[in-house]
């Protein structure tokens, strides 16, 4: 989809776990890697403390992408929330494909604490997604556009 | 009384040069919305699963906007309506709802949201000439043949017949293409229709005792126990019946700003009179007694005897769990006979 | 078979083993029948059963649990899955309960086989204290695949999809018709009724919400819906809402392994468990692409 | 210009006052000061903050104060709680008068005058005790039975020590509902009270609190001989539009926010009891 604003720029919540992601994250920041400051974290306590309500809320305020970081299947500092986030998004994912939504706004990424180059490299690449898929027109409350 | 071809009726529908709401196809539901080109116009189906009382009283509509800036509010406005519309293919049951409305919204202090709407609507009404199996406008001395609009047409066929009866009906017809007809063309149609609508099998329900005199008779009844029973507590009839018109009003942030919003409530719904201190109508029996006991008792005894039912059918056929008006008008009728 | 079951109803009921028949009445016409509770056997005059008796009763069990005494309710095949699922998530107690299983023919409206009967899941009943069926009822109904209109919008491209899902979710008018029927929809309070929770609404106000509400409601029976297809049945827009609970149901059996709610009491449901060896959520865009 | 029912004016919080641990009293202004509209003694306003809710309260203040309006709030709920934690300069829009009031001037006037609050149940009295204050020659005697759950939650207390119990021509009897340190006062329920002090069964009686201490009241009023009559009390329910069309704080046919919220006795005796 083209973009329709020549200086339109992405909104993208990425949803961190608190033990791995976010650490990640900070370690990213740490060591000077780059990305985007289109994305804005939010920390969690655990991937699977994302709840689909949180992400479709998020494209209702007008977020382009939703990404969730949580750790490694088996390093879930909780034991296994990760395992249960896999399978809710999946099937969350799979569901707003099947309403026509782009799938490529939402993604699942494991980030380790020492994983700091993945994710800067992660966030590079689901931004760049997003600005080839543009505006994220179909899942957004009108009332919230400016 | 003038007459037009039945072919013509979506040329002539095209020519208006108002917005023009009217009964079309949306997926397999039939609802009033605006006329377009493609769009396949449903005048045969009585009982639209949407009624016009969505033109008049939309689902929603913001009122109002508000910004915040510390401890200053900044109050806008929503604009009234100010063009002119044709409301299209209306029946009579639907025009009285329409009534109804008016009393409500009309009454001191007039809703000047919708008395904007309902000055600009020019409504065109349709008599009916096949009933649907759930119709009962009889009992509120409706005449399906003779909307209560400003311009009225009448199917005979392959014609039409109409005629205006205001003088937005007049100008209206002034701009159709249509030809002279003997005054007398739908005397007979009329009389047919009454009585096809006669011969309907709840035509003649015993309404006696739906009034303020019988107000604390019809609400301590011990049939609403068993009437309710099965009721989901679902606003289904409420968003479907014509002439329901609670409403709740809600803010939204869209983070921007406040936007204050009307949208249809329901009595049947469990946040309808909740309060910090709890409910007055706690279990489903007070609610679903509410919404029959205000359309057959409290309306009636506010406006004159007006009932706020219209015989359309529609709860009869929208109900999930087949619970309707006329269900209750007999249980509580026949009450009591004895 | 009608009769049977209403001299066995009638017959537990003046010997006390139960306080209350939980069944339909007749209505207005041949086809209007309620979901009723009966108390005298003078009541019982109305009771009835057969082609018209589609609503699903287990719903209302939630409210008759609270009650004193047994009650005696009429389930069929497809019902027990839907009491089975509620027992299952404690919701009610078996004893409170007699259940007669009752034989299903294909439920009617009136016009037509109910959508849920033409693809009828089974015959056989998860739950009972006895059955009263015929040799016809235990024939299978309808042999529609049930996924059959779910691959069918899966084929299709994601602006197809998307157009056929905003044709349909904008016609609704947010009546709660399919939350409030839905026997999985036990929650005491919802979430969409909460007014602390932002996401409370009362209108179908944006596009957005209606599909908010539609998504969120299907995912949180997704693994407890039985499919018992109350939700498109009762919708006054016709809209088909048992395509998203099937579509869950398609996934959770393609990935997760078959699944059926309601067809046990001690097995986890598939959003409650998990394996070491899960497809990533990247299946789903993989999928798309392949 | 129709007289416009759901858009309000904006009122501007002039002063806070603590009356109790959860009772606030605020003072209100219109923007360009003085009142946002004139009222009767018992009609109601709504209030409200964009974004958190609207919500019916009663006018506080007499309407024969001719500078501002005042409201005393408990906190409740979502809206009053966000309230109390206005401070002066707040800006919140008001709507109003809505409801009919208290019959001062017609079947009150010339009548001696028995008040009768329990708790926040003053707040609507108050209005009508001050507009009778400021024209004392046209009432008889004033009598004030108030109780509350404790010293510190009787409202209003610095005014109804320092000028009502001065005042000639008043009788201000207080109650608390449990005996309580520094407090020499009556203790007891107000409907006990009230059958204590037993009162003449004429002149006209205003009752306002919480529902059964109404009820309690109502009882022991008959039983002194009042006729239902006399009795005049003032209702709350959830209300939306405040104009009789949103449809749900109805008792029986009669909309509470604008038939009531002050009925008769006998008339509510007539309506069912769903409230």
């Amino acid at each position: 989809m083209p973009v329709s604003n020549a200086n339109w720029k992405p909104k993208i919540v990425a949803f961190c776990c608190n033990w791995c992601s976010y650490a990640g994250a900070d370690l990213a920041g740490s060591g000077r890697m780059q990305y985007p400051a289109d994305v804005k974290i939010i920390r969690v306590p655990c991937s699977c403390r994302v709840n689909p309500l949180f992400i479709l809320r998020a494209f209702e305020r007008g977020a382009d992408g939703v990404i969730i970081c949580g750790c490694h299947p088996g390093d879930c500092h909780y034991t296994s929330g990760n395992y249960f986030a896999r399978r809710r998004m999946t099937l969350l994912f799979s569901m707003l494909d099947y309403l026509g939504i782009e799938r490529d706004r939402t993604r699942v990424e494991w980030v380790s604490a020492a994983e700091g180059a993945k994710f800067a490299k992660t966030m590079n690449e689901f931004v760049e997604t997003i600005y080839t898929l543009g505006e994220n027109r179909k899942l957004r409350d009108i009332r919230c556009r400016k | 009384m003038r007459t037009f071809s039945a072919e013509k009726l979506e040329s002539l529908i095209s020519s208006m040069t108002l917005p023009v709401y009217a009964p079309v196809e949306e997926g397999n539901t039939v609802i009033y919305a605006p006329y377009e080109a493609g769009k396949k116009l449903r005048l045969d189906k009585v009982g639209t699963d949407k009624t016009p009382k969505e033109v008049l009283f939309p689902q929603w509509e913001t009122l109002m906007h508000f910004r915040m800036e510390g401890k200053t509010i900044e109050l806008t406005e929503e604009e009234r309506a100010k063009e002119d519309y044709v409301l299209f293919g209306v029946r009579a049951c639907d025009m009285q709802a329409i009534r109804v409305l008016d009393k409500v919204f009309l009454s001191d202090p007039v809703d000047t949201y919708y008395a904007a709407r309902r000055e600009h609507g020019i409504i065109v009404g349709l008599a009916c000439d096949q009933p649907g199996k759930n119709c009962f406008c009889k009992n509120f001395d409706i005449d399906p043949a003779q909307p209560d609009t400003d311009l009225v047409l009448w199917p005979a066929g392959d014609t039409y017949y109409c005629e205006a009866y205001t003088d937005k009906g007049r100008a209206l017809m002034d701009g159709w293409d249509t030809e002279e007809a003997d005054e007398n063309a739908v005397a007979e149609i009329k009389e047919n229709i009454a009585k096809k609508y006669d011969a309907l099998p709840f035509a003649h329900l015993n309404l006696t005792g739906f009034d303020g005199e019988h107000l604390m008779e019809k609400f301590e009844s011990p049939q609403w126990k068993k009437l309710s029973m099965a009721c989901l507590g679902c606003g289904t009839c409420t968003f479907s019946c014509p002439t329901c018109q609670c409403y709740d009003i809600r803010d939204y942030d869209t983070g921007h700003g406040i936007q204050r919003y009307r949208c249809w409530d329901s009595c049947m719904y469990s946040d309808f009179t909740l309060m910090a201190h709890g409910t007055n109508r706690p279990t489903q029996l007070e609610k679903y007694r509410q919404r029959f006991m205000h359309k057959l008792v409290y309306f009636p005894s506010r406006n004159e005897g007006m009932y706020s039912c219209v015989g359309c059918g529609r709860c009869i056929e929208k109900c999930p769990m087949n619970l309707n008006i006329v269900k209750v008008i007999k249980a509580l009728g026949e009450g009591e006979k004895e | 078979m009608m009769k049977k079951i209403k001299a066995r109803a009638l017959s537990l009921l003046s010997d006390g083993t139960v306080k209350r028949v939980l069944g339909w009445e007749t209505g207005e016409t041949a086809w209007d029948w309620s979901p009723a509770l009966f108390e005298t056997e003078k009541e019982m005059d109305s009771f009835v059963y057969g082609v018209y008796a589609g609503a699903n009763l287990s719903k209302y069990c939630l409210k008759m649990g609270k009650m004193d005494g047994k009650t005696l309710v009429i389930l069929k095949p497809c019902d027990t899955l839907s009491f089975r699922q509620l027992l299952h998530e404690h919701r009610l107690e078996r004893d409170a309960f007699y259940i007669i299983g009752a034989g299903c023919t294909g439920m009617q409206d009136e016009n037509s086989l109910l959508m849920k009967c033409a693809a009828c899941k089974s015959k056989n009943f998860a739950v009972y204290d006895e059955i009263i069926d015929t040799e016809e009822a235990k024939q299978p109904t309808g042999t529609k695949n049930r996924m059959e209109d779910v691959e069918k919008l899966e084929q299709m491209t994601a602006e197809e999809r998307f157009a056929f899902w905003q044709g349909e979710l904008s016609r609704c008018i947010r009546c709660n018709a399919c939350r409030n029927v839905c026997p999985a929809c036990s929650c005491i309070k919802c979430v969409f009724d909460n007014p602390s929770s932002g996401v409370q609404s009362k209108a179908p106000v944006t596009d957005f919400e209606e599909n908010m509400f539609h998504i969120i409601r299907a995912y949180h029976v997704a693994g407890r819906c039985t499919d018992c297809g109350e939700c498109s049945r009762v919708c006054p827009q016709h809209i088909p809402l048992h395509l998203l609970n099937r579509k869950f149901i398609k996934d959770m059996n393609e990935l997760y392994g078959e699944y059926q709610a309601g067809r046990s009491d001690d097995e986890r449901t598939p959003l409650t468990s998990y394996t070491m060896e899960d497809a990533e959520p990247g299946i789903v865009h993989e999928r798309g692409r392949g | 210009m129709m007289k416009e029912t759901l858009v309000p004016q904006l009122g501007i919080v002039t002063d806070v006052r603590v009356d109790t641990p959860d009772v606030k009293t605020f003072r209100v202004n219109a923007v360009n000061g003085g009142k946002c509209f004139e009222h009767m003694p018992g009609q109601c306003a709504m209030l409200s903050i964009p974004g958190v809710g609207e919500a019916m309260f009663s006018i506080t203040s007499s309407p024969t104060n001719a500078e501002y309006m005042e409201f005393s709030i408990k906190k409740c709920g979502c809206l009053t709680n966000w309230l109390h934690q206005m401070d002066v300069g707040q800006m919140i829009t008001v709507r109003g008068p809505y409801g009919n009031a208290f019959p001062v001037e017609e079947d009150l006037k010339g009548q001696d005058l028995l008040f009768i609050a329990g708790g926040i149940g003053l707040a609507p009295l108050r209005s009508v005790i001050n507009y009778v204050r400021a024209k004392r020659e046209n009432y008889g005697k004033v009598r004030i039975v108030y109780g509350a759950r404790s010293k510190e939650d009787l409202v209003d207390y610095p005014e109804i020590v320092n000028e009502w119990c001065q005042e000639a021509g008043m009788e201000v009897f207080l109650t608390i509902d449990q005996p309580q340190e520094g407090w020499e006062g009556h203790v007891g329920f107000v409907p006990n009270y009230v059958t204590e002090l037993g009162f003449d069964p004429q002149g006209r009686v205003l009752v306002c609190g919480p529902p059964v201490m109404i009820k309690f009241t109502t009882q022991a009023l008959m039983d002194m001989g009042f006729e239902k009559t006399q009795i005049y009390t003032t209702m709350e329910l959830r209300m939306k539009c405040g104009v009789g069309k949103c449809g749900r704080c109805n008792i029986g046919d009669q909309y509470v926010c604008k038939d009531g919220p002050v009925f008769r006795f006998d008339k509510l005796g007539e309506l069912p009891a769903e409230y």
